[in-house]
């Protein structure tokens, strides 16, 4: 993408005189300012988004006064975050207490780089994509530690200290997980990893039930890894039921206690954007990125059918009969459908690979966190280390052999 | 960049600033962070002959196999100093001499 | 396939180790369906392979599979898989009877101290004996040999609180020992001469010459053909110790001290079939004399077995020695090149007599259920002399009794005398047609149907004894009598399976003539070529031309005699014509001595084991009052006074050196010591300094 | 462009390994050892190793100083945001370091490079350092393991309260 923009801005004449070298570093820092502007948008969306999900499952409305259904309280509350005063207390340590807030959002950010939002939209084309964002995710750790740390308060050192110990210990099971997928794919480009998941097939390559080829259907011990990766990736951007290090009720708000005003915007933008950054690592591994689930747009319009059958069904087999009743899901279905018959171009477009598809999975995940956030209690500190060392390391073990065992079986290598 | 030399000074200096810090620092963690740095800086020089001499992955693979040790012996240094603040309520190598004449 | 076989190879191991490890957890919680189940898996995967077998349809299929396990420059062993017909009807033999055993053992061995263990070593018993007939290695089915043997050591000694569990346990695995010496010996002699374990390359390398360039060569000019009949006759022992020939027998009636499950299973069923099945495997390479002496040792054993059946009391005991007996007719048909047939009987013989074994111990469970209920704790449960009259209280126990019986007794419809009969033609066969081997030269190969129908007479009688005795007349104890009950569902299905699995049509389909065993099996199973090139080897074209002649005389005598067996049990034990305790007093000897199983177990206690314990003790005492009383001692004596001469020397010059080199290294120690601080980094600044110095000292 | 991108790292690394060697606060050091390894990281970006470059950064970022950090932390009795480090035979140190380095930059620098060397621009090492490590170095692999696992059992061992 940097080189092609490098391209396009050489192509006006009036611009090529400003030398090769000098406009790439001029589309480099482009790029970086669009993924950084998505990730500030991004958050501001995600946080009215949240505590709109949060209000409705407590039946609530949530905020409402600013704008129409309150859409413009988050852009409100970010104007004033950056008006506060800047504090820093006396006794911080002020060179580290600056940086770390920072540390934290460019690696969040950084991870962005390697993100495909469809087969030509990209930062950078790594052929170690996969890795990169593993370990760019990684320096989090450190910013957390440096925040902690140089508030001077015991709170924010705990949680600090929690932090760091809570990542590198789920750090482990998830990295070996998506080895597991990597052991599938056979290379770390995270395009590669989605151009091979496209096309429909058997569940399992067994059960004769048409699916698209994505990696959680790709055999048992995948499907398996996709939740173990949910629930270490949920740990290791500290959310609930994870969110131990800022505990409110035992540590105040962990690292970020001593934080205000522009500073703890930025442990926000970080936090949404670790969020984002799960959601659109699931979505590429395991639910095929930015490919179409369906293979053809007959096969759009077959599915879809059955999708809205099921949905008629649900709605009238069980949802009459708990006598709650939300018309939405089963509007949409059948209005989608009449869609896709209707007009075939539709259709078309929805069995085509793009942007739309991968953006639809990674709002459902984070949908998902959300739905974990409100539903789930949070787990005990000697609960989470048993979880992620006993629990989650063993099975995403086992799971690693058992893909392999599961390929030697199915003929994808020989000996 | 283009230039092997370029390299090898970078990893020169890296290094003595290591052998500088292992040699004086008091603190034992201090120490250790010193031994990462010589470490880092040899991997500077495999990964820069691969390139630049050899032509081919050998030095990847030593380098992949230093990072490896490095984090292996951190672990267990770290183990000891533990036991070492245990034992004695500090970390300084220098008052750590039992095994004096 | 091939991933079907290692799935039925290692999913017994699996449940071995979830038994073992995870077992006494899930006791309370019904643990030993996670063995059943994962039996009856390996059952429908072994079912699957026999439709594609049966789908084949070619008696020429096999299979190889094979990586390397230790490459020693020259000399590479191989571990694999071998599948062709055999292998896979055997690895639904052991299928179908371990997991119906599994299932009956759920309801036997309830509430046993060590039920999860039990189930456990059933598990690496299924697993090492499907090892055995998958391997396509002498060497491999070496490994996979003394895995049996360890498994079978186990179940015997299950009860090893019990003195003569336990003595049992260490009897079977000692003999065994005895036997695969052999097996060992025979096996290295051929890997010697040939460079190979592997049995189709053995077979192929034999038919090269390979061994009779090689033989005389390597074992100092012994005529190649001698060599290759020891060799065979070597190998061929591991067979009598584990299928129980003669003289090595003696372990498999005290066997019966384990579980009746694991004595249907093991030791009537598969195991002691192993050793057909490895005579099976080596029998292309057999050399005319070697198949004699197997013919020989098989036939004896039948007879002589068959002779202790008649007298003994404890109901599993007969059928020990029917087995043993059994077991002599298959190794004498493949002695006497009746391949087929000898195979075919190991596969009937292992339904009927699992299904023997089952129903003997459903009647032990009842009777013991029975005396725990009276509280009689002094009783033997297995003693026929209590029993009696059962057949009303236990009517599925005694149907399947009777047709396994029919079966075993070679009474047309059921499947024993199809194969019976197919051994029995042969070895009239080989008696008429034989011009190799030493029976040949000696004239005495017509012994071999002498003892083959003497043994089937002697079977019917027996076994028809041991259903009168048991299950007709009155009752001997009627206090036992009252509280007797058939066994729960899950001990009689399995009962029930197998008693059809010994009805002549599963073998002969899709012929239904009950007289002719023409089917599926006999098409799909056939003799090899043998390899033999270096001297006479068994004529099998001759052999099959007189096996049609003796076909019918052959039947005819076996129902005869078959009949006569009968009907004197009839006369003796179900209408008491003739009283038994008069035949024993006029037989006198004859019966004494079949009553104490010809003293074979006194032979070897005071005829080998004793003389063996006194020499051992001779050669002690020679060992302490001679060897190292005179010799060894009396030359530590001699060392003694030289070095005391060669000290005082030492101390003098050689100390007085040393000491005075020790003072002046002292001296530079007490100097140096002073730059040892105990800090590490002063140390590295001396390292620094000495590598700066080198490099100076290297430039100028 | 990348010149100065490389002069901005060659410094930044200089500048962060000096204040390890130099600075007084002991966790200013330990941050600015990050600063090193992320600065070695995108040396060997140059240097075409991307994979080594990853690997450093989980390794020695993620792990290796984290672990430090945590080190200083349960060893410091801490009150206040500084803890303060001294150092012992400055003199000597620094006089033996100098000697060594000069050593080391005479012999890099008197030999002549230019000459016979051309860089090797590598594309993918991933796949080549996959195939090596489980054919060339197969043995060195397995050692590896064994080691990281002796490591881990062993730190775990002597890092309980109860030796």
């Amino acid at each position: 993408m940097i080189q092609s923009l490098a391209n396009w801005i050489l192509s006006f004449d009036i611009l090529s005189g400003l030398g090769s070298s000098l406009v790439w570093g001029l589309s480099l820092f482009i790029v970086a300012a669009l993924i950084f502007v998505f990730v500030a948008v991004n958050a501001i969306v995600l946080v009215y988004v949240e505590r709109k999900v949060s209000a409705f499952m407590q039946v609530r409305l949530g905020p409402m006064r600013v704008g129409k259904f309150g859409v413009l309280q988050t852009v409100a509350d970010a104007l004033k975050l950056l008006q506060k005063e800047d504090i820093i207390p006396e006794k911080a340590d002020k060179v580290l207490f600056t940086i770390g807030p920072w540390t934290i959002l460019v690696a969040s950010v950084a991870t962005f780089a390697a993100i495909p939002f469809s087969d030509t939209l990209l930062a950078a084309n790594m052929n170690i994509g996969l890795f990169y964002v593993i370990s760019i995710s990684s320096i989090v750790v450190l910013g957390i530690v440096m925040a902690g740390w140089a508030s001077n308060n015991k709170w924010s050192l705990y949680g600090a200290m929690r932090s760091a110990a809570q990542i590198i210990s789920y750090e482990i099971p998830v990295g070996i997980t998506l080895v597991a997928v990597v052991a599938v794919v056979g290379s770390l480009n995270l395009q590669t990893i989605i151009q091979s998941q496209g096309g429909v097939g058997n569940l399992f390559h067994w059960i004769p039930i048409p699916l698209p080829n994505w990696y959680i259907f790709h055999s048992p011990f995948l499907f398996l890894a996709a939740f173990v990766y949910m629930i270490g990736a949920t740990a290791e951007i500290n959310r609930t039921p994870f969110d131990i290090p800022e505990s409110e009720s035992e540590l105040v708000a962990g690292f970020m206690t001593e934080f205000s005003g522009l500073r703890w915007a930025l442990f926000f933008l970080s936090e949404y954007a670790n969020a984002t950054l799960v959601a659109f690592l699931v979505s590429i591994v395991f639910l095929g990125g930015w490919q179409s689930p369906f293979a053809s747009y007959s096969g759009a319009q077959a599915a879809l059918l059955v999708i809205s059958l099921v949905a008629i069904m649900w709605t009238v087999f069980v949802k009459v009969k708990i006598g709650r009743l939300s018309m939405y899901p089963l509007g949409i279905s059948i209005l989608t459908t009449m869609a896709a018959w209707l007009f075939p171009g539709f259709a078309i477009w929805l069995a085509s690979p793009g942007l739309f598809w991968i953006v639809l999975k990674a709002a459902s995940i984070i949908f998902l966190l959300m739905w974990f956030r409100w539903t789930f209690p949070r787990l005990r500190v000697d609960q989470l280390m048993y979880v992620s060392w006993k629990v989650i390391l063993p099975i995403s073990l086992i799971n690693l052999m058992g893909v392999a065992v599961w390929m030697w079986l199915s003929g994808e290598i020989q000996f | 960049m283009d230039h092997l030399s370029s390299y090898l000074v970078l990893s020169a200096i890296l290094f003595s600033l290591g052998l500088y810090t292992v040699v004086t620092r008091r603190n034992a963690v201090a120490i250790l962070m010193g031994v990462e740095l010589i470490l880092n800086a040899a991997n500077i020089n495999f990964v820069a002959f691969s390139k630049f001499v050899t032509h081919n992955l050998d030095g990847h693979l030593i380098s992949v196999f230093i990072i490896m040790l490095a984090a292996a012996e951190a672990a267990v240094a770290l183990a000891i100093v533990l036991n070492l603040y245990n034992d004695r309520g500090h970390i300084n190598v220098d008052e750590a001499n039992s095994l004096k004449q | 396939m091939i991933k079907l076989a290692l799935f039925i190879l290692f999913l017994p191991l699996l449940s071995f180790v979830l038994q073992i490890f995870l077992g006494r957890r899930f006791e309370d919680k019904k643990g030993e369906w996670v063995s059943v189940g994962i039996q009856f898996t390996t059952l429908i995967l072994s079912l699957i392979m026999f439709v594609m077998m049966m789908s084949k349809h070619d008696p020429g299929f096999s299979l190889e599979f094979h990586q390397s396990w230790l490459d020693l420059g020259l000399f590479k062993i191989d571990l694999g898989l071998y599948i062709d017909n055999i292998t896979v009807i055997m690895l639904n033999v052991v299928a179908i009877i371990s997991s119906l055993v599994h299932l009956y053992s759920t309801a036997y061995m309830e509430g046993d101290v060590r039920y999860s263990r039990y189930f456990g070593f059933l598990g690496i018993f299924t697993f090492s004996m499907n090892g055995i007939v998958l391997a396509n290695s002498l060497f491999m089915i070496y490994i996979f040999w003394e895995l049996v043997g360890l498994s079978s050591y186990l179940l015997i000694g299950h009860w090893w609180e019990k003195d003569s569990a336990a003595n049992a346990g260490k009897k079977a695995f000692i003999t065994n020992r005895v036997g695969d010496i052999g097996m060992f010996t025979g096996m290295l002699i051929i890997a010697t001469v040939l460079g190979t374990f592997n049995f189709q390359q053995i077979a192929e390398r034999i038919h090269e010459g390979v061994w009779a360039a090689n033989a005389g060569m390597l074992f100092g000019g012994i005529e190649p053909h001698k060599l290759l009949t020891i060799a065979g006759v070597l190998v061929f022992m591991g067979a009598v110790g584990k299928s129980a020939q003669f003289p090595l027998h003696v372990w498999l009636p005290d066997a019966m001290e384990g579980p009746t499950p694991v004595s249907a299973l093991i030791h009537a069923a598969t195991m002691v079939a192993a050793g057909v099945y490895l005579t099976v495997r080596i029998f292309p390479f057999l050399t005319a004399d070697a198949m004699a002496t197997i013919a020989f040792i098989g036939g004896f054993t039948a007879i002589y077995a068959a002779t202790i059946a008649i007298t003994q009391n404890d109901i599993k005991k007969v059928l020990a020695y029917s087995t043993v007996s059994q077991l002599g007719y298959m190794v004498m048909a493949l002695g006497t090149g009746a391949y087929v047939a000898g195979f075919f009987h190991l596969v009937t013989h292992a339904m009927f007599k699992g299904a023997l074994f089952l129903a003997s111990g459903s009647v032990i469970h009842a009777m013991h259920h029975s005396l725990h209920k009276i509280h009689d704790h002094e009783t033997d449960a297995q003693d026929m002399r209590n029993m009696g009259g059962l057949r009303t209280r236990m009517p599925i126990t005694f149907g399947v009794f009777m047709i396994t019986t029919a079966a075993i007794s070679g009474i047309p419809l059921f499947s024993g005398f199809l194969s019976k009969d197919a051994i029995l033609a042969g070895s009239w066969a080989y008696a008429a047609n034989v011009h190799e081997g030493w029976l040949a030269n000696l004239h005495l190969a017509w012994l071999l149907p002498v003892f083959g129908f003497g043994a089937a007479a002697i079977t019917a009688f027996y076994m028809f004894r041991l259903i009168f005795m048991t299950f007709y007349g009155e009752a001997k104890r009627p206090e036992i009598f009252r509280h007797i009950k058939e066994s729960p569902k899950v001990m009689t299905v399995p009962l029930m399976i197998l008693a059809i699995l010994s009805m002549f049509f599963v073998f002969t389909l899709p012929s239904v003539n009950p007289i002719s065993s023409h089917g599926w099996f006999t098409e799909l199973i056939q003799s090899p070529e043998s390899a033999v090139t270096t001297g006479p080897a068994f004529e099998l074209e001759h052999f099959e031309h007189g096996l049609h002649a003796a076909h019918v005389p052959a039947m005819a005598t076996s129902l005869i005699v078959a009949a006569l067996g009968l009907l004197l049990s009839v006369l003796i034990y179900l209408l008491k014509k003739i009283s038994a305790e008069e035949l024993a007093q006029k037989l006198g000897v004859l019966y004494r001595g079949s009553f104490n199983k010809w003293y074979m177990d006194e032979f070897y206690i005071n005829g080998i084991i004793r003389p063996f314990l006194k020499g051992c003790g001779a050669v002690g005492r020679f060992d302490l009052d001679f060897y190292d009383h005179y010799l060894i001692n009396g030359w530590g004596r001699n060392a003694k006074k030289t070095s005391r001469g060669v000290g005082l020397a030492d101390d003098l010059i050689v100390d007085g050196a040393v000491n005075f080199s020790g003072i002046i290294f002292q001296w530079l120690g007490w100097t140096l010591k002073f730059i040892q601080t105990g800090k590490i980094q002063n140390y590295l600044i001396f390292v620094l300094i000495g590598a700066a110095l080198l490099f100076v000292a290297n430039v100028f | 462009m990348a010149d100065f991108i490389f002069w901005m790292i060659w410094v930044l690394i200089v500048a962060t390994a000096g204040l390890v060697a130099f600075g007084n606060n002991l966790i200013h050091s330990v941050f600015a050892l990050m600063g090193t390894f992320l600065g070695v990281a995108g040396i060997y970006i140059f240097l075409n190793a991307d994979f080594l470059a990853v690997t450093q950064i989980v390794v020695y970022v993620g792990g290796i100083l984290v672990l430090l950090v945590f080190g200083i932390m349960l060893t410091n009795k801490i009150s206040t945001a500084q803890i303060s480090q001294s150092s012992v035979q400055k003199g000597l140190g620094i006089i033996i370091v100098l000697a060594i380095l000069v050593i080391i930059l005479s012999a890099v620098l008197s030999h002549d490079w230019t000459g016979s060397i051309q860089p090797m621009n590598f594309t993918d090492t991933v796949a080549g350092i996959g195939k090596l490590l489980f054919t060339d170095y197969l043995i060195l692999f397995e050692i590896a393991s064994v080691l990281l696992l002796g490591a881990l059992v062993g730190a775990a061992t002597l890092a309980r309260k109860e030796l």
